[in-house]
């Protein structure tokens, strides 16, 4: 049928990944106990830094690289904000949104002389990689294969995120911070450079996030070009109770959803209701994944 | 510098001095939102500014931050005595009204929308004349019956241009399918571009852009996919001619310039003046303005000649385009 | 003589904290080549220069204020409500709409606008609270879903039901309330309107509830350790329940008077494009949920917005770089500089804080 | 001679307020050191200056000969220092081999090897006879066991120094005893060990010195074999200890009456347990902890619901009622956990002390909370109860208070209450002698005045000495009941350990 062909699930992976790597690096500032609601912000921040790289450099690959520094920078100052001058982290994040949006703004006339985008036609965007043996599979090829390579760094950042956190000593003391500061102090563990090693990695995955979206979805950036997405990864952080996997899941749910609403447009319901499907059904999906949440003993809101 | 705010004093007093022609005329555009990445608010200030290095004004653009700021800025402006106020959309309406009717000395202008009152003048554009010649051509050169469109987002405003755009395709090829949807944001190229492809999926050859700066990622998708695609506001061809075939024309820049330009010359009059085809303030490539870029095979001068004629009905009155669409 | 020193050291954070804002600012504008003590005037001026401009802050920080208000009943309560958008938005079309069609004098109209936009603000976020209390999905995630929803609804009703067809109906919103039901304002040909008096009513009403009444008591010991709470006898789902539609009610008036008071009537997009909601929750944070420190630094937020809107208007200085400004400004105050911090900086001669 | 350890002339202060006052100590290696004194005599800070949690106003550490200082506790660890905190610093959702490992763990190329984990901590377990499954979540582990994993975890961290803040507060008597022959194996290897303790018999038993703090300031320091807990005693509170009060015989009505009641929650947690607290009387219940004395507790507060059963206090039927409602209907609750229930640490002892009256008419009128009168009463509670609120008063956070004072106040507030039915749960937990004794006497008057006490407690001799019946639980049930003519310090361990006992006639209703 017209809904579900399978392009939709291509497409969902696209859209999906700069959630995704935006709602890991939420996940990892949750860890540590900090609510960073300036992923927003952060994800801007690596667009644009991404188009200037590249614009600079040619080199697609330094210009990841100089998104991801910059974010980097502006986690340092939102880490060194919450952590060493004990602002409050919802503040500074929602600081850190403005300044992203009005930063580049000015950056981008300051830089390239152009208000509101900035789109060069001989610029090169991220390669679609085409995966070997499963680029040639009928169903699976058009889904999984042809996509930029930050799509696949995306989920490998994922596992990644997972056997870090479950497998190395330095996530599992990235953990031990976020469950009890009081304890990780007292037993002389370097809670501040946890939680500043964990705001960095945050900033990589922000930069990383911006730079698919500005590089990989297209090629250009535009004012706001984030258009709400680092929210949507608050949301699916929180979802995925801040677990890699989960995150994986709960974005996936989301750009389905999404998704499917564009579908919906052309059937006789109005745009808003269409709109509205994704949140309304991430919202009844809650009511299933709450079972889990308890076990996860992290409700702090829930008690 | 930061010497705006002394120098309505200085000006004032030029003024009273009586030398009507020596003091330069002082002319704020109002814009009611952030220019952003509005082309439409961006054309008007240009247009206002070359007026006022062409024609010796002073013009002072202030961008409004929200909604609420609008009427602020133009109260401003009147206190900061500027010799004619102008402002723009539907937004300002309200504002306007208001601000226009409490100081009937002073001269105002709003782009894009009515304002019936003694001392504001008002410039209208009728989009949907052009949407519906766009339509027509995008009718006409479809070769799978299909086409889309991508729009920034389900607003009435917008319904002139995906009116206008329909009715014309379907003069031209009623068994067409129009395929619509809706970004649900003017900044979202890369969803703008999702959906392109969507549409593209579904056999759309056509792919009419409107956006705002989300025709970015429309356009990429046709240079990915090779469908085609058209523009919005100023001749978009020239991006990439291979696949951005048409562009919808709006001279809001024209509107801006012809207010100063009237104002300083002396021959600003209140009342309404709209532009459409016939007036040549809003077109379509190829069809009532020329473009720098070679017309694309796609379309075809066959195609562009019969939407001349069309062209040619709507301005003569024998083809009437809707007011309004719901 | 002690209560003056500590008098002093609790000044010296936010007069630090603006002075290092302000700096901070000076440095981006001395980089665009702008004067710096120019822009800086222009900023006073549109915030405070003249009667008018203090007026227009004051009508900017209304709706912030009582969002902020609300919010701070919430988040004593350990309620970490980010809905205020939402609220915000729904209460005030409802509003609306009840003030445009109730057939009743002008009067009437507004009063149970304001009434309706209480009800509905505080029930959808009341919505959110029973979701929590009883399925146990997490308030911080309703809620912000919630605003999308509410934003999305509303819109709705202003492109088809409810759209104004009257005049070129191009924009998306409600046919203009009759004159008779408009806020007044308080000085004529300025802003400010009736709905301030609100938000100082509100905030007065707010801090004597906290300062002295039981439910305050229990408020503030639930946001403190929930589990003692429950188990000195504070029924938990009551209190959130109530601090929810408090604070969604709170918000669903800050968006009513911002219509019945300045735009007249429900504008698509126009209260969620001005950030109030945020603003808001910056607000209550920056004054640590107290009732009287709200006034204040929703004042202080609103005037770094006009005075942004003054620099547009009578600087060169492009206005995103304002918007930067405001932010930075923003970014310090929030900060704890303390005396402590001051001397721990001498001594140490700047040493890095806590760096990998 | 140099000390394995030497404190000299350590002093803290507190703004004003001097919780250490030139403290002085040495302590040698295989030596047992016992510290005692009363609540807020300063015994805690001066750990947390060994342990680098507090810095000295003044004074100097010196260990083996050399002084050192502590700029954080990493530092006291890396030196050989370990300490054991009351309130255990545990990360429930880890394992046992986890939580030892945590900030030495094994690992190769960066990542953990949580098998190697497993390995070490079993063979600590071994070398030091502490049994502990190592593969356990914290959080299903007994507070006996997650004091072993603390204590492993210092030992694992390479202490030779131990520093256990009252270990057996929380502790059943089993519990107890293996702990002071692990202190004694400890001692044994050539650890040493700091122990802080209310309980004279346990520093009787183990340690080879003693050092008695008063106010901020050392008062003595005594061998073992010099002293007795007399003779203790005096010295910590600087007064004889007088004898409890007579009790009234008295035949009351029938105040509680729980029937039948069964809680679920995956396990059973109470199994069809029933029982009845009349005016005048004080049933104790004993039990080890986790057979359901917790959940009882909550059951009857309000604080969790029962799947089948009934509740009657008062003659009303209270069963699933909210707290408050409960409460009005006549019952005030000392919480076995008084950080986790009992307090915000973050507000002062007056907003803490207002817990429950806010709403009563005594101080609440026209819509505002009276805080003159109420003030008025706290002040009143400080002074009866010596509670230590330091030089704010009132205001002083209540996180500030000792662990002892903090327990006097709750004990205050819910007494206050005058409430027919008390439910106390370790009423004395952490208190020092002084003021348990003037506890005890406060429970018995409340008795004697007719009202009905439900008391939990882990200490038999507590039990023992105030109840007037002993039910016993074991595996949510009640395992048997003994008057307290009958009740021996024997027969309720028996019936602890699920054994049976003759002459306990099953009348519990
Ligand atoms: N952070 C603090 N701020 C102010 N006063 C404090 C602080 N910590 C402790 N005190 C005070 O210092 C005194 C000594 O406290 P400490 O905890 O050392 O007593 P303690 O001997 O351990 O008592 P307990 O037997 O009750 O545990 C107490 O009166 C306490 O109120
Ligand atoms: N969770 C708890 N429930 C009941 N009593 C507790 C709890 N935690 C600590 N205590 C009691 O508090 C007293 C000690 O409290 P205190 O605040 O002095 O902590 P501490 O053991 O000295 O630890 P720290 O050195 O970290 O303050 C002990 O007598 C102990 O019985
Ligand atoms: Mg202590
Ligand atoms: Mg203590």
């Amino acid at each position: 049928m017209e809904l579900l062909d399978w392009s939709l699930i291509s497409s969902t992976i696209r859209m999906v990944t700069p959630i995704l790597l935006a709602a890991l690096g939420g996940a990892l500032c949750a860890r540590v106990g900090i609510f960073n609601v300036g992923l927003e912000g952060l994800v801007l921040v690596g667009a644009f830094s991404a188009i200037v790289g590249n614009h600079f450099t040619g080199s697609l690959f330094l210009a990841i690289l100089f998104a991801a520094l910059v974010c980097v920078l502006f986690s340092l100052l939102f880490a060194y904000m919450t952590i060493g001058l004990r602002a409050n982290e919802i503040v500074v994040g929602v600081a850190i949104n403005f300044l992203a949006l009005g930063l580049t703004t000015f950056a981008l006339r300051a830089i390239f002389g152009v208000k509101g985008a900035f789109y060069d036609k001989e610029m090169a965007g991220l390669p679609k990689l085409d995966i070997p043996v499963i680029k040639d599979i009928p169903v699976l090829g058009d889904i999984f294969s042809g996509h930029s390579p930050l799509v696949y760094l995306a989920f490998i950042a994922a596992i990644v995120l997972y056997l870090f956190f479950y497998r190395t000593v330095t996530g599992f003391r990235v953990l031990a911070v976020g469950l009890s500061p009081v304890a990780a102090r007292s037993l002389g563990l370097k809670v501040t450079g946890l939680q500043v090693l964990a705001i960095t990695m945050c900033g990589i995955l922000c930069g990383v996030a911006g730079a698919q979206l500005s590089l990989g979805q297209v090629t250009m950036f535009t004012e706001g070009m984030t258009a709400g997405r680092g929210f949507i990864a608050l949301v699916a952080m929180m979802m995925g109770q801040s677990h890699p996997l989960g995150i994986l899941a709960s974005s996936f749910l989301f750009g389905l959803m999404d998704a499917l609403s564009i579908r919906l447009q052309g059937l006789s319901l109005p745009t808003q209701f269409t709109s509205m499907l994704p949140y309304v059904l991430t919202i009844i999906a809650m009511f299933f994944v709450k079972e889990k949440s308890q076990a996860g003993g992290r409700g702090q809101s829930s008690r | 510098s930061a010497g705006g705010s002394s120098a309505p004093a200085d000006k004032a007093e030029g003024q009273a001095a009586g030398q009507e022609g020596a003091a330069k005329k002082r002319i704020a555009l109002i814009l009611p939102e952030k220019i952003g990445v509005n082309p439409f608010f961006q054309q008007m200030d240009e247009g206002a500014k070359k007026a006022g290095e062409e024609f010796g004004a002073e013009v002072k653009s202030i961008e409004s931050t929200d909604h609420g700021a609008i009427e602020e800025n133009l109260r401003v402006a009147v206190a900061e005595n500027y010799d004619l106020i102008i402002t723009s959309s539907f937004e300002s309406e309200d504002a306007l009204k208001k601000v226009a009717a409490e100081n009937p000395d002073k001269n105002f202008a709003i782009i894009d929308t009515v304002v019936d009152l003694p001392n504001v003048r008002s410039v209208t554009f009728r989009e949907q004349e052009a949407a519906y010649l766009m339509g027509a051509a995008a009718g006409l050169a479809t070769k799978t019956n299909k086409v889309g469109m991508v729009v920034a987002m389900d607003i009435p405003l917008l319904k002139k241009w995906t009116g206008g755009f329909q009715e014309g395709m379907k003069a031209t090829n009623p068994n067409a399918e129009f395929l619509v949807n809706y970004v649900g944001s003017f900044s979202d190229p890369a969803k703008a571009k999702e959906l392109a492809l969507l549409q593209a999926s579904k056999g759309a050859d056509f792919i009419n852009g409107a956006a705002a700066v989300g025709d970015l990622g429309v356009f990429e998708a046709a240079k990915e996919k090779g469908f085609f695609t058209s523009g919005q506001d100023v001749d978009r061809t020239t991006i990439d001619p291979e696949h951005i075939v048409l562009s919808q024309l709006k001279g809001t820049d024209a509107a801006a310039y012809e207010t100063v330009k009237s104002f300083v010359e002396g021959s600003f009059k209140p009342g309404v003046v709209t532009y459409g085809l016939k007036e040549k303030g809003v077109g379509v490539t190829y069809v009532t303005h020329e473009s720098k870029t070679p017309l694309n095979a796609f379309i075809g001068q066959e195609v562009i000649d019969k939407v001349k004629a069309i062209n040619d009905e709507i301005v003569a009155g024998t083809r009437k385009v809707p007011d309004s669409f719901e | 003589m002690a209560a003056i020193r500590e008098l002093c050291k609790s000044l010296v954070q936010p007069i630090l904290a603006v002075m290092i804002g302000l700096l901070t600012g000076a440095i981006v504008i001395a980089a665009v080549g702008e004067s710096v003590i120019g822009t800086y005037q222009e900023m006073w001026k549109g915030a405070f220069g003249s009667f008018y401009f203090f007026t227009s802050t004051l009508a900017r920080a209304t709706p912030i204020m009582l969002i902020a208000l609300g919010l701070a009943l919430a988040f004593r309560a350990g309620v970490f409500n980010l809905g205020a958008e939402g609220q915000m938005v729904l209460g005030a079309i409802s509003a609306t709409l009840v003030a445009i069609y109730l057939p009743a004098p002008g009067i009437v109209k507004m009063l149970a606008g304001l009434m309706v936009g209480i009800a509905v603000g505080g029930l959808w976020s009341l919505l959110a609270g029973f979701m929590e209390a009883r399925f146990r999905i997490p308030l911080l995630i309703s809620t912000l879903l919630f605003n999308y929803i509410a934003v999305l609804f509303a819109s709705y009703l202003v492109t088809e039901p409810f759209q104004d067809r009257t005049g070129s109906a191009a924009l998306a919103q409600t046919l203009m309330l009759d004159k008779s039901a408009w806020l007044p304002k308080l000085f004529s040909g300025m802003s400010v309107h009736a709905g301030f008096f609100f938000a100082i009513a509100a905030a007065l009403l707010l801090f004597w509830v906290i300062r002295f009444t039981p439910f305050g008591y229990e408020v503030k010991m639930l946001g403190q350790n929930p589990l003692f709470a429950r188990y000195g006898g504070i029924n938990q789902i009551k209190v959130m329940l109530t601090g929810m539609f408090a604070s969604g009610g709170l918000a669903g008036l800050a968006g009513t008077v911002e219509v019945f008071g300045s735009h007249y009537r429900f504008v698509d997009g126009a209260l969620t494009v001005p950030n109030f909601a945020w603003t808001g929750m910056m607000a209550t944070l920056l004054a640590n949920s107290h009732p009287i420190g709200i006034v204040f630094t929703s004042i202080l937020l609103a005037a770094f917005q006009t005075g942004a809107m003054g620099v547009e208007r009578n600087t060169e200085v492009p206005l995103e770089l304002a918007s930067v400004i405001q932010a930075v400004l923003i970014l310090f105050i929030s900060a704890k500089f303390s005396y402590d911090w001051w001397k721990k900086r001498k001594a140490k001669g700047g040493e890095s804080h806590g760096a990998a | 001679m140099t000390h394995r350890l030497e404190m000299k002339q350590m002093t803290k202060k507190y703004g004003e307020f001097t919780a250490n006052d030139q403290v002085s100590l040495t302590l040698e290696a295989g030596e047992v050191h016992a510290i005692v004194g009363e609540n807020g005599a300063g015994k805690t800070t001066l750990m947390r200056m060994l342990y680098g949690m507090e810095q000295p106003t003044a004074g100097e550490i010196l260990l083996n000969g050399k002084p050192v200082s502590f700029r954080g506790p990493n530092d006291a660890i890396r030196n050989g220092i370990g300490m054991v905190h009351q309130h255990f610093m545990l990360f429930g959702e880890f394992s046992v081999a986890e939580n030892i490992v945590i900030g030495y763990e094994p690992k190769q190329a960066g990542f953990f090897r949580r098998k190697e984990a497993v390995e070490k901590v079993s063979a600590l377990s071994e070398q030091y006879r502490i049994p502990i499954n190592p593969q356990a979540r914290v959080s299903t582990c007994s507070v006996g066991e997650q004091q072993r994993v603390e204590i492993l975890k210092v030992l694992y961290q390479g202490a030779d120094i131990i520093v256990l803040d009252e270990p057996t507060a929380v502790l059943t008597p089993l519990e107890v005893k293996d702990l002071l022959q692990t202190i004694r194996n400890l001692a044994a290897s050539g650890k040493s060990v700091i122990l802080i303790t209310h309980k004279l018999q346990e520093v009787m038993e183990v340690s080879d010195r003693i050092t008695v703090l008063r106010g901020g300031r050392v008062t003595g320091t005594v061998s073992r074999h010099e002293t007795n807990v007399d003779d203790l005693a005096r010295l910590m509170v600087g007064r004889e200890l007088e004898e409890l009060s007579q009790r009234i015989p008295l035949e009351g009505k029938r105040l509680l009456h729980v029937d039948q009641v069964t809680v679920r929650e995956k396990q059973t947690l109470l199994d069809n347990v029933s029982f009845a607290v009349h005016h005048g009387e004080i049933v104790g219940i004993a039990g080890v902890s986790g057979n359901g004395q917790s959940e009882l507790l909550q059951v009857i507060s309000g604080l969790r619901p029962v799947q089948a059963g009934k509740i009657h206090l008062a003659g009303a039927d209270v069963t699933n009622k909210s707290v408050e409602s409960i409460r009005q209907a006549g019952l005030a609750h000392i919480p076995e956990d008084r950080y986790m229930w009992g307090t915000a640490k973050q507000e002062s002892v007056e907003e803490n002390a207002l817990m429950g009256y806010q709403r009563k008419p005594d101080y609440y009128r026209r819509g505002v909370i009276l805080r003159d009168a109420f003030r008025q009463v706290v002040r009143g509670w400080v002074d009866r109860f010596a509670i230590k609120t330091g030089s704010r008063q009132l205001q002083e956070l209540a996180g500030n208070l000792s662990g002892g004072n903090l327990q006097k106040l709750i004990v205050a507030r819910e007494l206050g209450q005058e409430t027919p039915l008390l439910v106390a749960a370790e009423p004395t937990r952490g208190v020092d002698i002084g003021a348990m004794e003037y506890i005890h006497q406060a429970l018995i008057e409340k008795r004697n005045s007719g009202d009905g006490i439900l008391l939990v407690s882990s200490e038999l001799s507590e039990i023992l000495a105030l109840s007037d019946r002993i039910l016993v639980m074991y595996k949510g049930r009640i395992a048997g009941e003994l008057a307290r003519s009958e009740a021996t310090e024997e027969k309720i361990s028996v019936l602890m350990a699920g054994g049976n006992v003759h002459g306990s006639d099953q009348r519990a209703v």
